[in-house]
């Protein structure tokens, strides 16, 4: 199957529903269940596989790349988006103001994890980056549309600088294909200042999106500020495509010097993060901190570069996306349960609710990389494999690891701690959280605990991180 | 078997009588030091005596089992004590084995004490385990280079090797036999180091409820305690004694001295006690116990 | 009272009598006498009497001046608490007649109606010779067996009891003397 | 039938239990303690003579590796029959279908952990009842959590270490079997060594309890469930003396670091755990004075004792080395019988606070004798099993001339009589309180374990020669020289100890003693509220007691002193101001001042990196 | 030459970016840097002496010098995103100045605007 129909089916549907507005939810359940479907099924084939639009070959048209980590991460971001619908939909609240503009971001998100062009790159970024400043504007306060202004100001400038990087070197590269770029850089064809200018300029670009100190600052006000629904989607779904864009794009194209840079960024961004986690009072703003420092996990080891090291940043990358996926459904079932989410009023939830109660618990584990969680073999194979750069590197990240569990624990306890305030109503346990959490959770625990040979896809994709576009950038220039 | 049980006999009386008489001489010196009459020497026997004959009063289980605990673990330490030539179990009399049965005697008594009920009695237990945590430190880091230099830590060996050797520990080992006396003068209870049984302040302290045979039992029991103290010392620094006579002379010599000095001083509180033994004699202790790990080496 | 005594107690009250230990309960004036009983000059224990901080262990209960219907009730609680061979001296004229305090409302003018007094020593006060004599008398009074203080106190515990109790009179505190 | 088969059992046991105990609670802890008793027998009376190994593969890489040889047998032995005491013990005491779930979850991964041949399954098991006991231990109590954060914290420090140390042998030696670590490891570079043992000593220190890492017990232990005290610090502390003993005797650490600087006979890395293990006799001892609450206490001593053990097993040689087994042994007894102690108290009295009790010597005389004993013992007092241990530490102290570590360990034995009499002099003498006057003696389930603790623990004082046979073929089977013993005595470096003899000598002078006694004038039986009072009535007895703050001159001499737990907390604090301050530089209100930050990085790293 | 006018441009707006308190002056400064940008990648394509990448009748030869097309249609391209933001930069201030009152940046950051 030609991949382009993940980005097309929910553009053209989109398209349908921006006309046809009563329809426009069940458009998007429709493109979210095609894409969750189209996504698995990518995913039983596997190898590099390029697939050339509108009959350019690829050095000079635009190409979608399928690689081991794009099966891994497509089915993934897909089938989260689809949990999203559905939690989104079983609501009766839902309205079909914004469906229109997930249905886009679906669309921009599937041709931001397929494209193998830089400029077509830039595109997708910007669609996405559109559709999440309209996420970002879904809060009920004023507050959240003071939050997406400034997710678009920064946003703006991201996707500029990004552009300015990508002008740069298509005036020293002369192509925009990133396999060719790549093919070039590594033959030692494209070096000096120019490759370091476009590789920072890039850095800076995706790393707006990718949640990298210092091009972050958006996170917390977005993420606390926003939306349940459009929290869901920004810190789940999104860092899979962009931080696995990021370390793409970075790898092939990014300058060896760069990458340096890199691992400084990645290590500031991780132990920032946790320090500030520690520091917060309520649920979703310590998620937030939280998920900044979880990028920072996964792209440091962009910097590091080895097989090893992009295994763990695709197993991160997940871990999180699943974990966090149920954090964050948890944290807004809080809210709307009970009117808050800081320490005290999670107090006794864990005893009325136990089965939202061992969701969090679970995913909090696996987040924090407790062993027999899926998180505890990620965060392992990063430390192992930390130890290729300098030693200063996995001291700290154990050092934010031993922070991270100690703030995670925090709240795992405030889950089963007595509660003793006033009377509550009972709690309604909604069904679809329940069900998708216990799936997801049941995912974690799977990957935590099963053998060596499950964790050999993610394996595959790491290697695929690292050589699938420089092989078929060979190729590419070998055709020429 | 039978020479054992005599000579067992033998030393538990000599250790009686011998302490007994001792602790009524130092009543007469340190009457002298008054510049008293003082009372006669044997007047300690006396003591002793009418307070088992008079009567007593009991405060239940625990007070009656914690005294004869204590005497009888003394008793059973007594006879681990070498006297000159009176060696009632050669080659098992080690210095741990003296020092964890004191032990036993301590506990008992410690729980009878604090059994009757009364608190003086628990602040004066208080105060001795306080205290004993600050003279058993230096003195047993000074007795781990004693043994590391005799590899031996059997007192009857420890006695015949320094005598076999021709010189003392306490020429051998000048600054931990400092350390070993003053150490000493607090297992002995003697000022500055009596803070324990403190009678104006807290009514003799663990003693209070004491009367009549268990007074009595537990005067003896100090008797015993104080000989094999002193016969500790005298067995670790001055070679014990090749006839039972010269151990005996050491023996007043080391009573004679910590009496005297006793005499002259003042009463420390537990806690400057314990802050004046993890002082100097301490550091001195590590001194000497330094030096004789990596200066002197083992006795060849 | 028999006076005949076991060859056992014969050896138990030579003992006794040369070890003396002694309790003082210091009311009045005369507890000004005992250092100078005790130190350099008259050295009261080369007798073998010495002073002691607990009545459990003492022997002797020295009452060295007048006592007020308060200060009775301890001086009573101490003697009951002391073990038996015990004796009481009582010293000066306020134990004997009330003294120079005869006719206060609060003190009581004869101490042996209420505890067994085995010795008084004359004199407001008695000066350390007299006591020093005094203690004599009394060893020799011990050796003889002619100390029955305590068990005239046992014989008659009724009597005193009653006594104790008229001169108590009403105290609002519940103890062992008032039910 | 095999271990495996029990391993299984007893993991399949705790959701069956569960859901027994959904049904009927009594039922399950009873069929709980059934399977730990049986497995303790089964164990106890197999394993001791056939060594046999079992693999259960996973994949070619990973296998679970169990075995029985002398090492594990004697741990396991030691640990099971903690567990299955603890198991009876709790019957009459509060139960829920959780906390039985977790006990057996416990129980199954500390049967896993001391079977394990490699480092990994090791590991593994050893975590799960880690977790598990994590849960336990805020079932109960109302503080529960904060205190679990620093188990958590501290746990999750020793696991990561370990995990390192695990996947770092994988990379450099290709295996994670004990005996296959322990021929490989002496071909690698001292660098791999030191990383290797030093990470794994961590996961030791963390465990156990062992300073720095030992905060976590004080809370741990004053929170737990009562009953499940006696398996923390008797059972699950002791896996940590397992690894210990596995990477100190197994792995010949001694002969690799042999090239390093050696301190009178100790390379420097043992020695250094040596120290920290005498830091933490000395910080153990210190701390477990000043407690107030018994359960604190006894968490303190169980840092003390811990020290002890860390501190033998890394001085090695003959003496230390059995000094150590036998005090893993001695210290899993009598902790375990000193927290059924204070848990029967808290049964019936309903706190562990010292100064609220007192006198219940004749309400709970056996629970007043298991304690005796076992202080006892921890006070390293003939004729219990502690005096052996000590005594053989001793040895090996003198013979290596460590006056340093010797200091430590006198501190601990000589401050250990201060403590352990506060909680007998607070709980078991002085005075009655009036609210228990009518209280009982525990039920006979609870009497039961505390007794044949009891008993072991003074059989094994009066005949250590059984004890250290067994130990004997522990350390013979890694190679290291037995102890000389005869039926009742044990030859040592500087002398002998015969415990039937001092026994008997010590009961001739008890007899001695008795018999004066007799002979004098009986005593009259008074109150204990008959009291020298200086001529005052007493009428409150609460106010009589003498038990807070018993030692209080002396802990005036160490207020000063830096406290761990303040730094801590401290420590706390001070991440989160770094944190606001990072929020402030990194995410400002204002969206210029990160666009600012943004650019002035981008030029900046232009600049660096060129 | 226009190169480095270009990157001045951008140099500009995003100063202007750094220093403007109003709402609309940061679109309008975006946009300025925006356009810089965009010029900047006009330029690269541009080649000196460069003919229309066109093959007619007179350029029909390999050899000659076209100039790049790619850039002009990345800018079309970049041009019309560009609009796009703005409009819903505009859409979005619109929107806080209903909710807020105000757009001043200083005012909206001040008034409850530090996230948690």
């Amino acid at each position: 199957m030609n991949p382009v129909w993940l980005i097309a089916v929910p553009l053209a549907l989109a398209f349908i529903s921006t006309f046809a507005n009563k329809i426009s939810n069940w458009l998007l359940i429709l493109s979210a269940i095609f894409n969750a479907v189209a996504g698995i099924f990518l995913s039983f084939s596997s190898g590099t596989v390029s697939y050339s639009i509108g009959g350019w070959r690829p050095p000079f048209g635009i190409d979608l790349i399928v690689t081991d980590a794009t099966r891994i991460l497509l089915p993934v971001a897909n089938i989260l988006f689809f949990f999203a619908v559905i939690i989104h939909f079983s609501k009766k609240r839902a309205s079909e103001k914004f469906s229109v503009v997930y249905t886009i971001s679906l669309a921009s998100l599937n041709g931001i994890l397929l494209t193998n062009d830089l400029f077509n790159l830039f595109v997708f970024l910007e669609i996405a980056g559109v559709a999440a400043y309209l996420l970002a504007m879904t809060g009920k306060k004023g507050e959240s549309k003071v939050a997406a202004f400034k997710y678009l100001l920064l946003g703006s400038v991201g996707s500029l600088l990004y552009l300015l990087g990508v002008a740069v070197l298509y005036a020293a590269a002369g192509t925009l294909n990133i396999s060719a770029i790549a093919t070039k850089v590594s033959d030692g064809l494209l070096n000096g200042d120019v490759m370091l200018v476009s590789s920072l300029l890039m850095i800076a670009g995706l790393g707006v999106e990718s949640k990298l100190v210092p091009f972050n600052g958006w996170v917390p006000g977005v993420f606390t500020k926003s939306s349940n629904m459009a929290t869901l989607v920004l810190a789940s779904v999104y860092p899979v495509a962009m931080i696995s864009t990021f370390s793409r794009v970075i790898l092939a194209v990014g300058d060896r010097r760069a990458l340096d840079l890199v691992i400084v960024l990645g290590v500031a961004t991780v132990l920032i993060g946790e320090v500030i986690a520690f520091k917060q009072r309520n649920l979703r703003s310590t998620l937030a901190y939280s998920s900044i420092a979880q990028s920072g996990l996964a792209i440091f080891l962009v910097g590091i570069g080895t097989v090893e090291a992009l295994t763990a940043s695709v197993m991160l990358i997940i871990n999180n996306a699943l974990a966090k996926f149920v954090l964050f459904s948890v944290d807004s079932y809080t809210t709307e349960e009970l009117g808050a989410d800081d320490l005290e009023s999670l107090y006794g939830l864990g005893r009325m609710a136990p089965v939202v109660g061992l969701i969090f618990t679970v995913s909090a584990l696996s987040i924090s990389g407790m062993p027999l969680f899926f998180g505890f073999r990620a965060k392992l194979l990063a430390i192992s494999s930390s130890f290729e750069s300098l030693l200063v590197v996995p001291i700290v990240i154990l050092l934010a690891a031993v922070i991270e569990i100690t703030y995670y624990f925090r709240w795992i306890f405030a889950l089963y701690r007595p509660y003793q305030g006033e009377e509550r109503a009972r709690l309604s346990l909604p069904l679809e959280l329940m069900a998708i959490g216990v799936v997801l959770a049941a995912i974690l625990v799977f990957l935590g605990s099963s053998s060596y040979e499950t964790l050999m896809t993610f394996s595959k994709a790491g290697n695929a991180m690292v050589d699938a576009i420089i092989t078929l950038g060979k190729n590419l220039i070998g055709g020429v | 078997m039978i020479i054992t049980i005599l000579s067992a006999i033998a030393l538990l009386i000599l250790a009686f009588a011998y302490t007994v008489t001792l602790e009524g001489i130092a009543r007469k010196i340190e009457a002298r030091i008054h510049r008293r009459c003082g009372p006669p020497f044997w007047q300690n026997f006396i003591d002793i005596f009418k307070s088992l004959t008079k009567h007593s009063i009991s405060h239940g289980f625990i007070f009656d089992f914690g005294v004869l605990m204590a005497l009888g673990g003394t008793i059973a330490t007594v006879l681990f004590i070498p006297a000159g030539n009176l060696v009632v179990f050669p080659g098992l009399d080690n210095v741990f084995v003296i020092i964890y049965l004191l032990a036993i005697g301590l506990l008992g008594m410690a729980m009878s004490a604090v059994g009757s009920g009364n608190p003086n009695a628990s602040i004066g237990i208080g105060r001795a385990l306080t205290q004993m945590l600050g003279y058993e430190l230096p003195f047993m880091i000074v007795l781990l280079g004693v043994f590391f230099h005799f590899r031996t830590s059997s007192l009857s060996e420890l006695a015949v090797l320094q005598n076999s050797g021709g010189t003392y520990n306490v020429l051998i080992m000048p600054i931990g036999a400092v350390v070993g006396f003053v150490s000493l003068m607090g297992m002995l209870g003697k000022k500055p180091f009596d803070t324990f049984i403190a009678p104006a302040e807290i009514a003799s302290g663990p003693l209070v409820e004491y009367s009549g045979k268990y007074l009595g039992l537990l005067m003896t029991q100090h008797a015993f305690g104080t000989f094999i103290e002193i016969g500790l010392f005298v067995n670790l620094f001055l070679g014990g004694g090749k006839t039972i006579w010269e151990f005996l002379l050491k023996f007043f010599l080391v009573y004679f001295l910590a009496v005297i000095i006793s005499s002259i001083m003042p009463r420390f509180r537990v806690e400057q006690a314990v802050k004046f033994y993890w002082k100097w004699p301490l550091i001195l202790s590590f001194i000497q116990v330094v030096i004789v790990v990596f200066i002197m080496g083992r006795r060849v | 009272m028999n006076n005949e005594q076991t060859a056992w107690e014969r050896v138990a009250n030579m003992l006794r009598a040369r070890s003396l230990w002694m309790l003082y309960y210091c009311t009045g004036c005369g507890a000004i006498e005992l250092p100078p009983t005790m130190t350099a000059r008259f050295d009261m224990e080369r007798f073998g009497i010495g002073p002691m901080a607990t009545p459990r262990q003492a022997d002797i209960l020295l009452v060295t001046g007048y006592l007020s219907t308060k200060t009775l009730r301890r001086v009573i609680y101490s003697y009951e608490q002391m073990q038996a061979p015990k004796y009481i001296v009582g010293f000066g004229s306020c134990t004997i007649n009330g003294g120079i305090y005869y006719d206060s409302y609060a003190t009581i003018n004869r101490l042996d109606l209420y505890v067994p007094v085995d010795l008084y020593l004359a004199g407001c006060m008695p000066r350390p010779e007299a006591i020093v004599n005094g203690f004599k008398n009394l060893m020799d009074k011990i050796d003889q067996g002619e100390a029955t203080g305590w068990k005239d106190y046992e014989a008659n515990y009724e009597w005193y009891r009653k006594n104790q109790i008229d001169a108590l009179g009403e105290v609002y505190i519940h103890d062992e003397f008032h039910e | 039938m095999s271990i495996l088969t029990l391993l299984v059992a007893s993991l399949l046991a705790a959701p069956i239990l569960y859901l027994l105990a959904k049904f009927n609670t009594k039922i399950a802890y009873g069929a709980y303690a059934a399977l730990q008793v049986f497995s303790f027998i089964y164990v106890f009376f197999t394993g001791r003579s056939n060594v046999s190994y079992e693999v259960i593969g996973i994949t070619e890489r990973l296998n679970f590796n169990f075995g029985i040889t002398p090492t594990n047998w004697f741990f396991a032995s030691i640990v099971l029959l903690i567990i299955s005491m603890s198991a009876i013990f709790m019957f009459p005491l509060k139960k829920s279908p959780v906390k039985i779930f977790l006990l057996a979850l416990v129980s199954a991964g500390t049967l896993g952990a001391v079977f394990s041949q490699d480092f990994l399954t090791l590991m593994i098991f050893w975590e799960i009842s880690t977790w598990a006991s994590l849960i336990l231990i805020i079932q109960d109590k109302e503080k529960s959590p904060r205190e679990a954060i620093k188990y958590v914290t501290i746990a999750s420090i020793g696991t990561y270490s370990m995990l390192f140390a695990i996947f770092y042998m994988l990379d450099k030696l290709g295996s994670i079997d004990f005996s296959t670590v322990a021929t490989r490891i002496e071909s690698a570079t001292v660098e791999v060594q030191l990383v290797i043992l030093i990470s794994l000593g961590v996961m030791v220190l963390a465990k156990m309890g062992v300073f720095p890492l030992h905060i976590w017990l004080r809370g741990s232990h004053s929170s737990a469930p009562d009953e499940f005290s006696p398996i923390l610090s008797g059972a699950l502390t002791k896996i940590g003396a397992f690894l210990l003993f596995t990477i100190t005797a197994a792995l010949p650490s001694f002969r690799i670091f042999s090239q390093l600087p050696v301190f009178n006979g100790i390379p420097m890395v043992n020695y250094t755990f040596a120290l920290l293990g005498g830091i933490s006799i000395v910080v153990g001892t210190v701390m477990a004075i000043r407690m107030e609450d018994a359960k604190e206490l006894i968490a303190f001593s169980t840092v003390s004792n811990s020290g002890y053990i860390v501190m033998a097993l890394s001085i090695g040689g003959t003496y230390a080395t059995a000094g150590g087994l036998m005090h893993v042994l001695n210290h899993a007894m009598a902790s375990a019988a000193m927290f059924m102690a204070i848990a029967a108290v808290a049964y019936r009295t309903g706190t562990t606070k010292m100064h609220e009790m007192g006198g219940l010597i004749l309400k709970m005389p056996v629970t007043f004798a298991t304690y005796l004993v076992a202080i006892i013992s921890v006070a390293g007092i003939p004729p219990t099993s502690g005096f052996v241990s000590k005594w053989l530490i001793y040895q090996q102290l003198v013979q290596n001339g460590l006056p340093f570590l010797a200091f430590a360990a006198f501190f601990g034995s000589i401050g250990s009589f201060m403590y352990v009499f506060k909680p007998l002099a607070g709980i078991f003498l002085g005075q009655l309180k009036p609210q228990h006057r009518n209280l009982k003696e525990v039920p006979l389930v609870m009497v039961v374990p505390m007794a044949i603790l009891t008993l072991l623990t003074v059989f094994w004082g009066m005949l250590p020669s059984n004890a250290i046979k067994t130990i004997n073929a522990v350390t013979a089977s890694v190679g290291i020289n037995a102890v000389e013993v005869t039926f009742s005595r044990i030859v040592a470096l500087t002398g002998e100890w015969d415990s039937i003899l001092v026994t008997t000598v010590f009961a001739i002078g008890f007899f001695i003693s008795l018999f004066i006694f007799m002979r004098a004038k009986k005593a009259r039986q008074v109150d204990l509220m008959d009291n020298y009072t200086a001529g005052d009535f007493l009428y409150t007895s609460e106010l009589y007691h003498f038990s807070y703050r018993m030692y209080r001159p002396f802990d005036r001499l160490f207020e000063k002193w830096p406290s761990m737990e303040d730094w801590l907390s401290s420590l706390s604090d001070k991440i989160k101001e770094l944190g606001a301050l990072l929020k402030a530089i990194f995410y400002p209100a204002n969206p210029q001042l990160y666009i600012g930050l943004a650019m002035v990085a981008i030029i900046g790293t232009f600049w660096w990196l060129r | 030459m226009i190169q480095y006018f270009s990157l001045l441009l951008t140099a500009i707006g995003i100063y202007g970016l750094l220093s403007q308190k109003n709402l609309v002056k940061l679109i309008v400064s975006l946009n300025i840097a925006e356009i810089g940008v965009n010029l900047f990648i006009v330029s690269i394509g541009y080649i000196e002496k460069g003919v229309v990448p066109i093959l007619s009748s007179e350029n029909n030869s390999s050899t000659l010098l076209f100039v790049d097309p790619l850039p002009q249609a990345l800018v079309l391209t970049s041009i019309v995103i560009g609009v796009g933001i703005t409009a819903l930069a505009l859409a979005i201030i619109v929107t806080i100045s209903h909710s807020k009152g105000t757009i001043d940046i200083d005012e909206l950051t001040e008034r409850g605007g530090a996230e948690e």
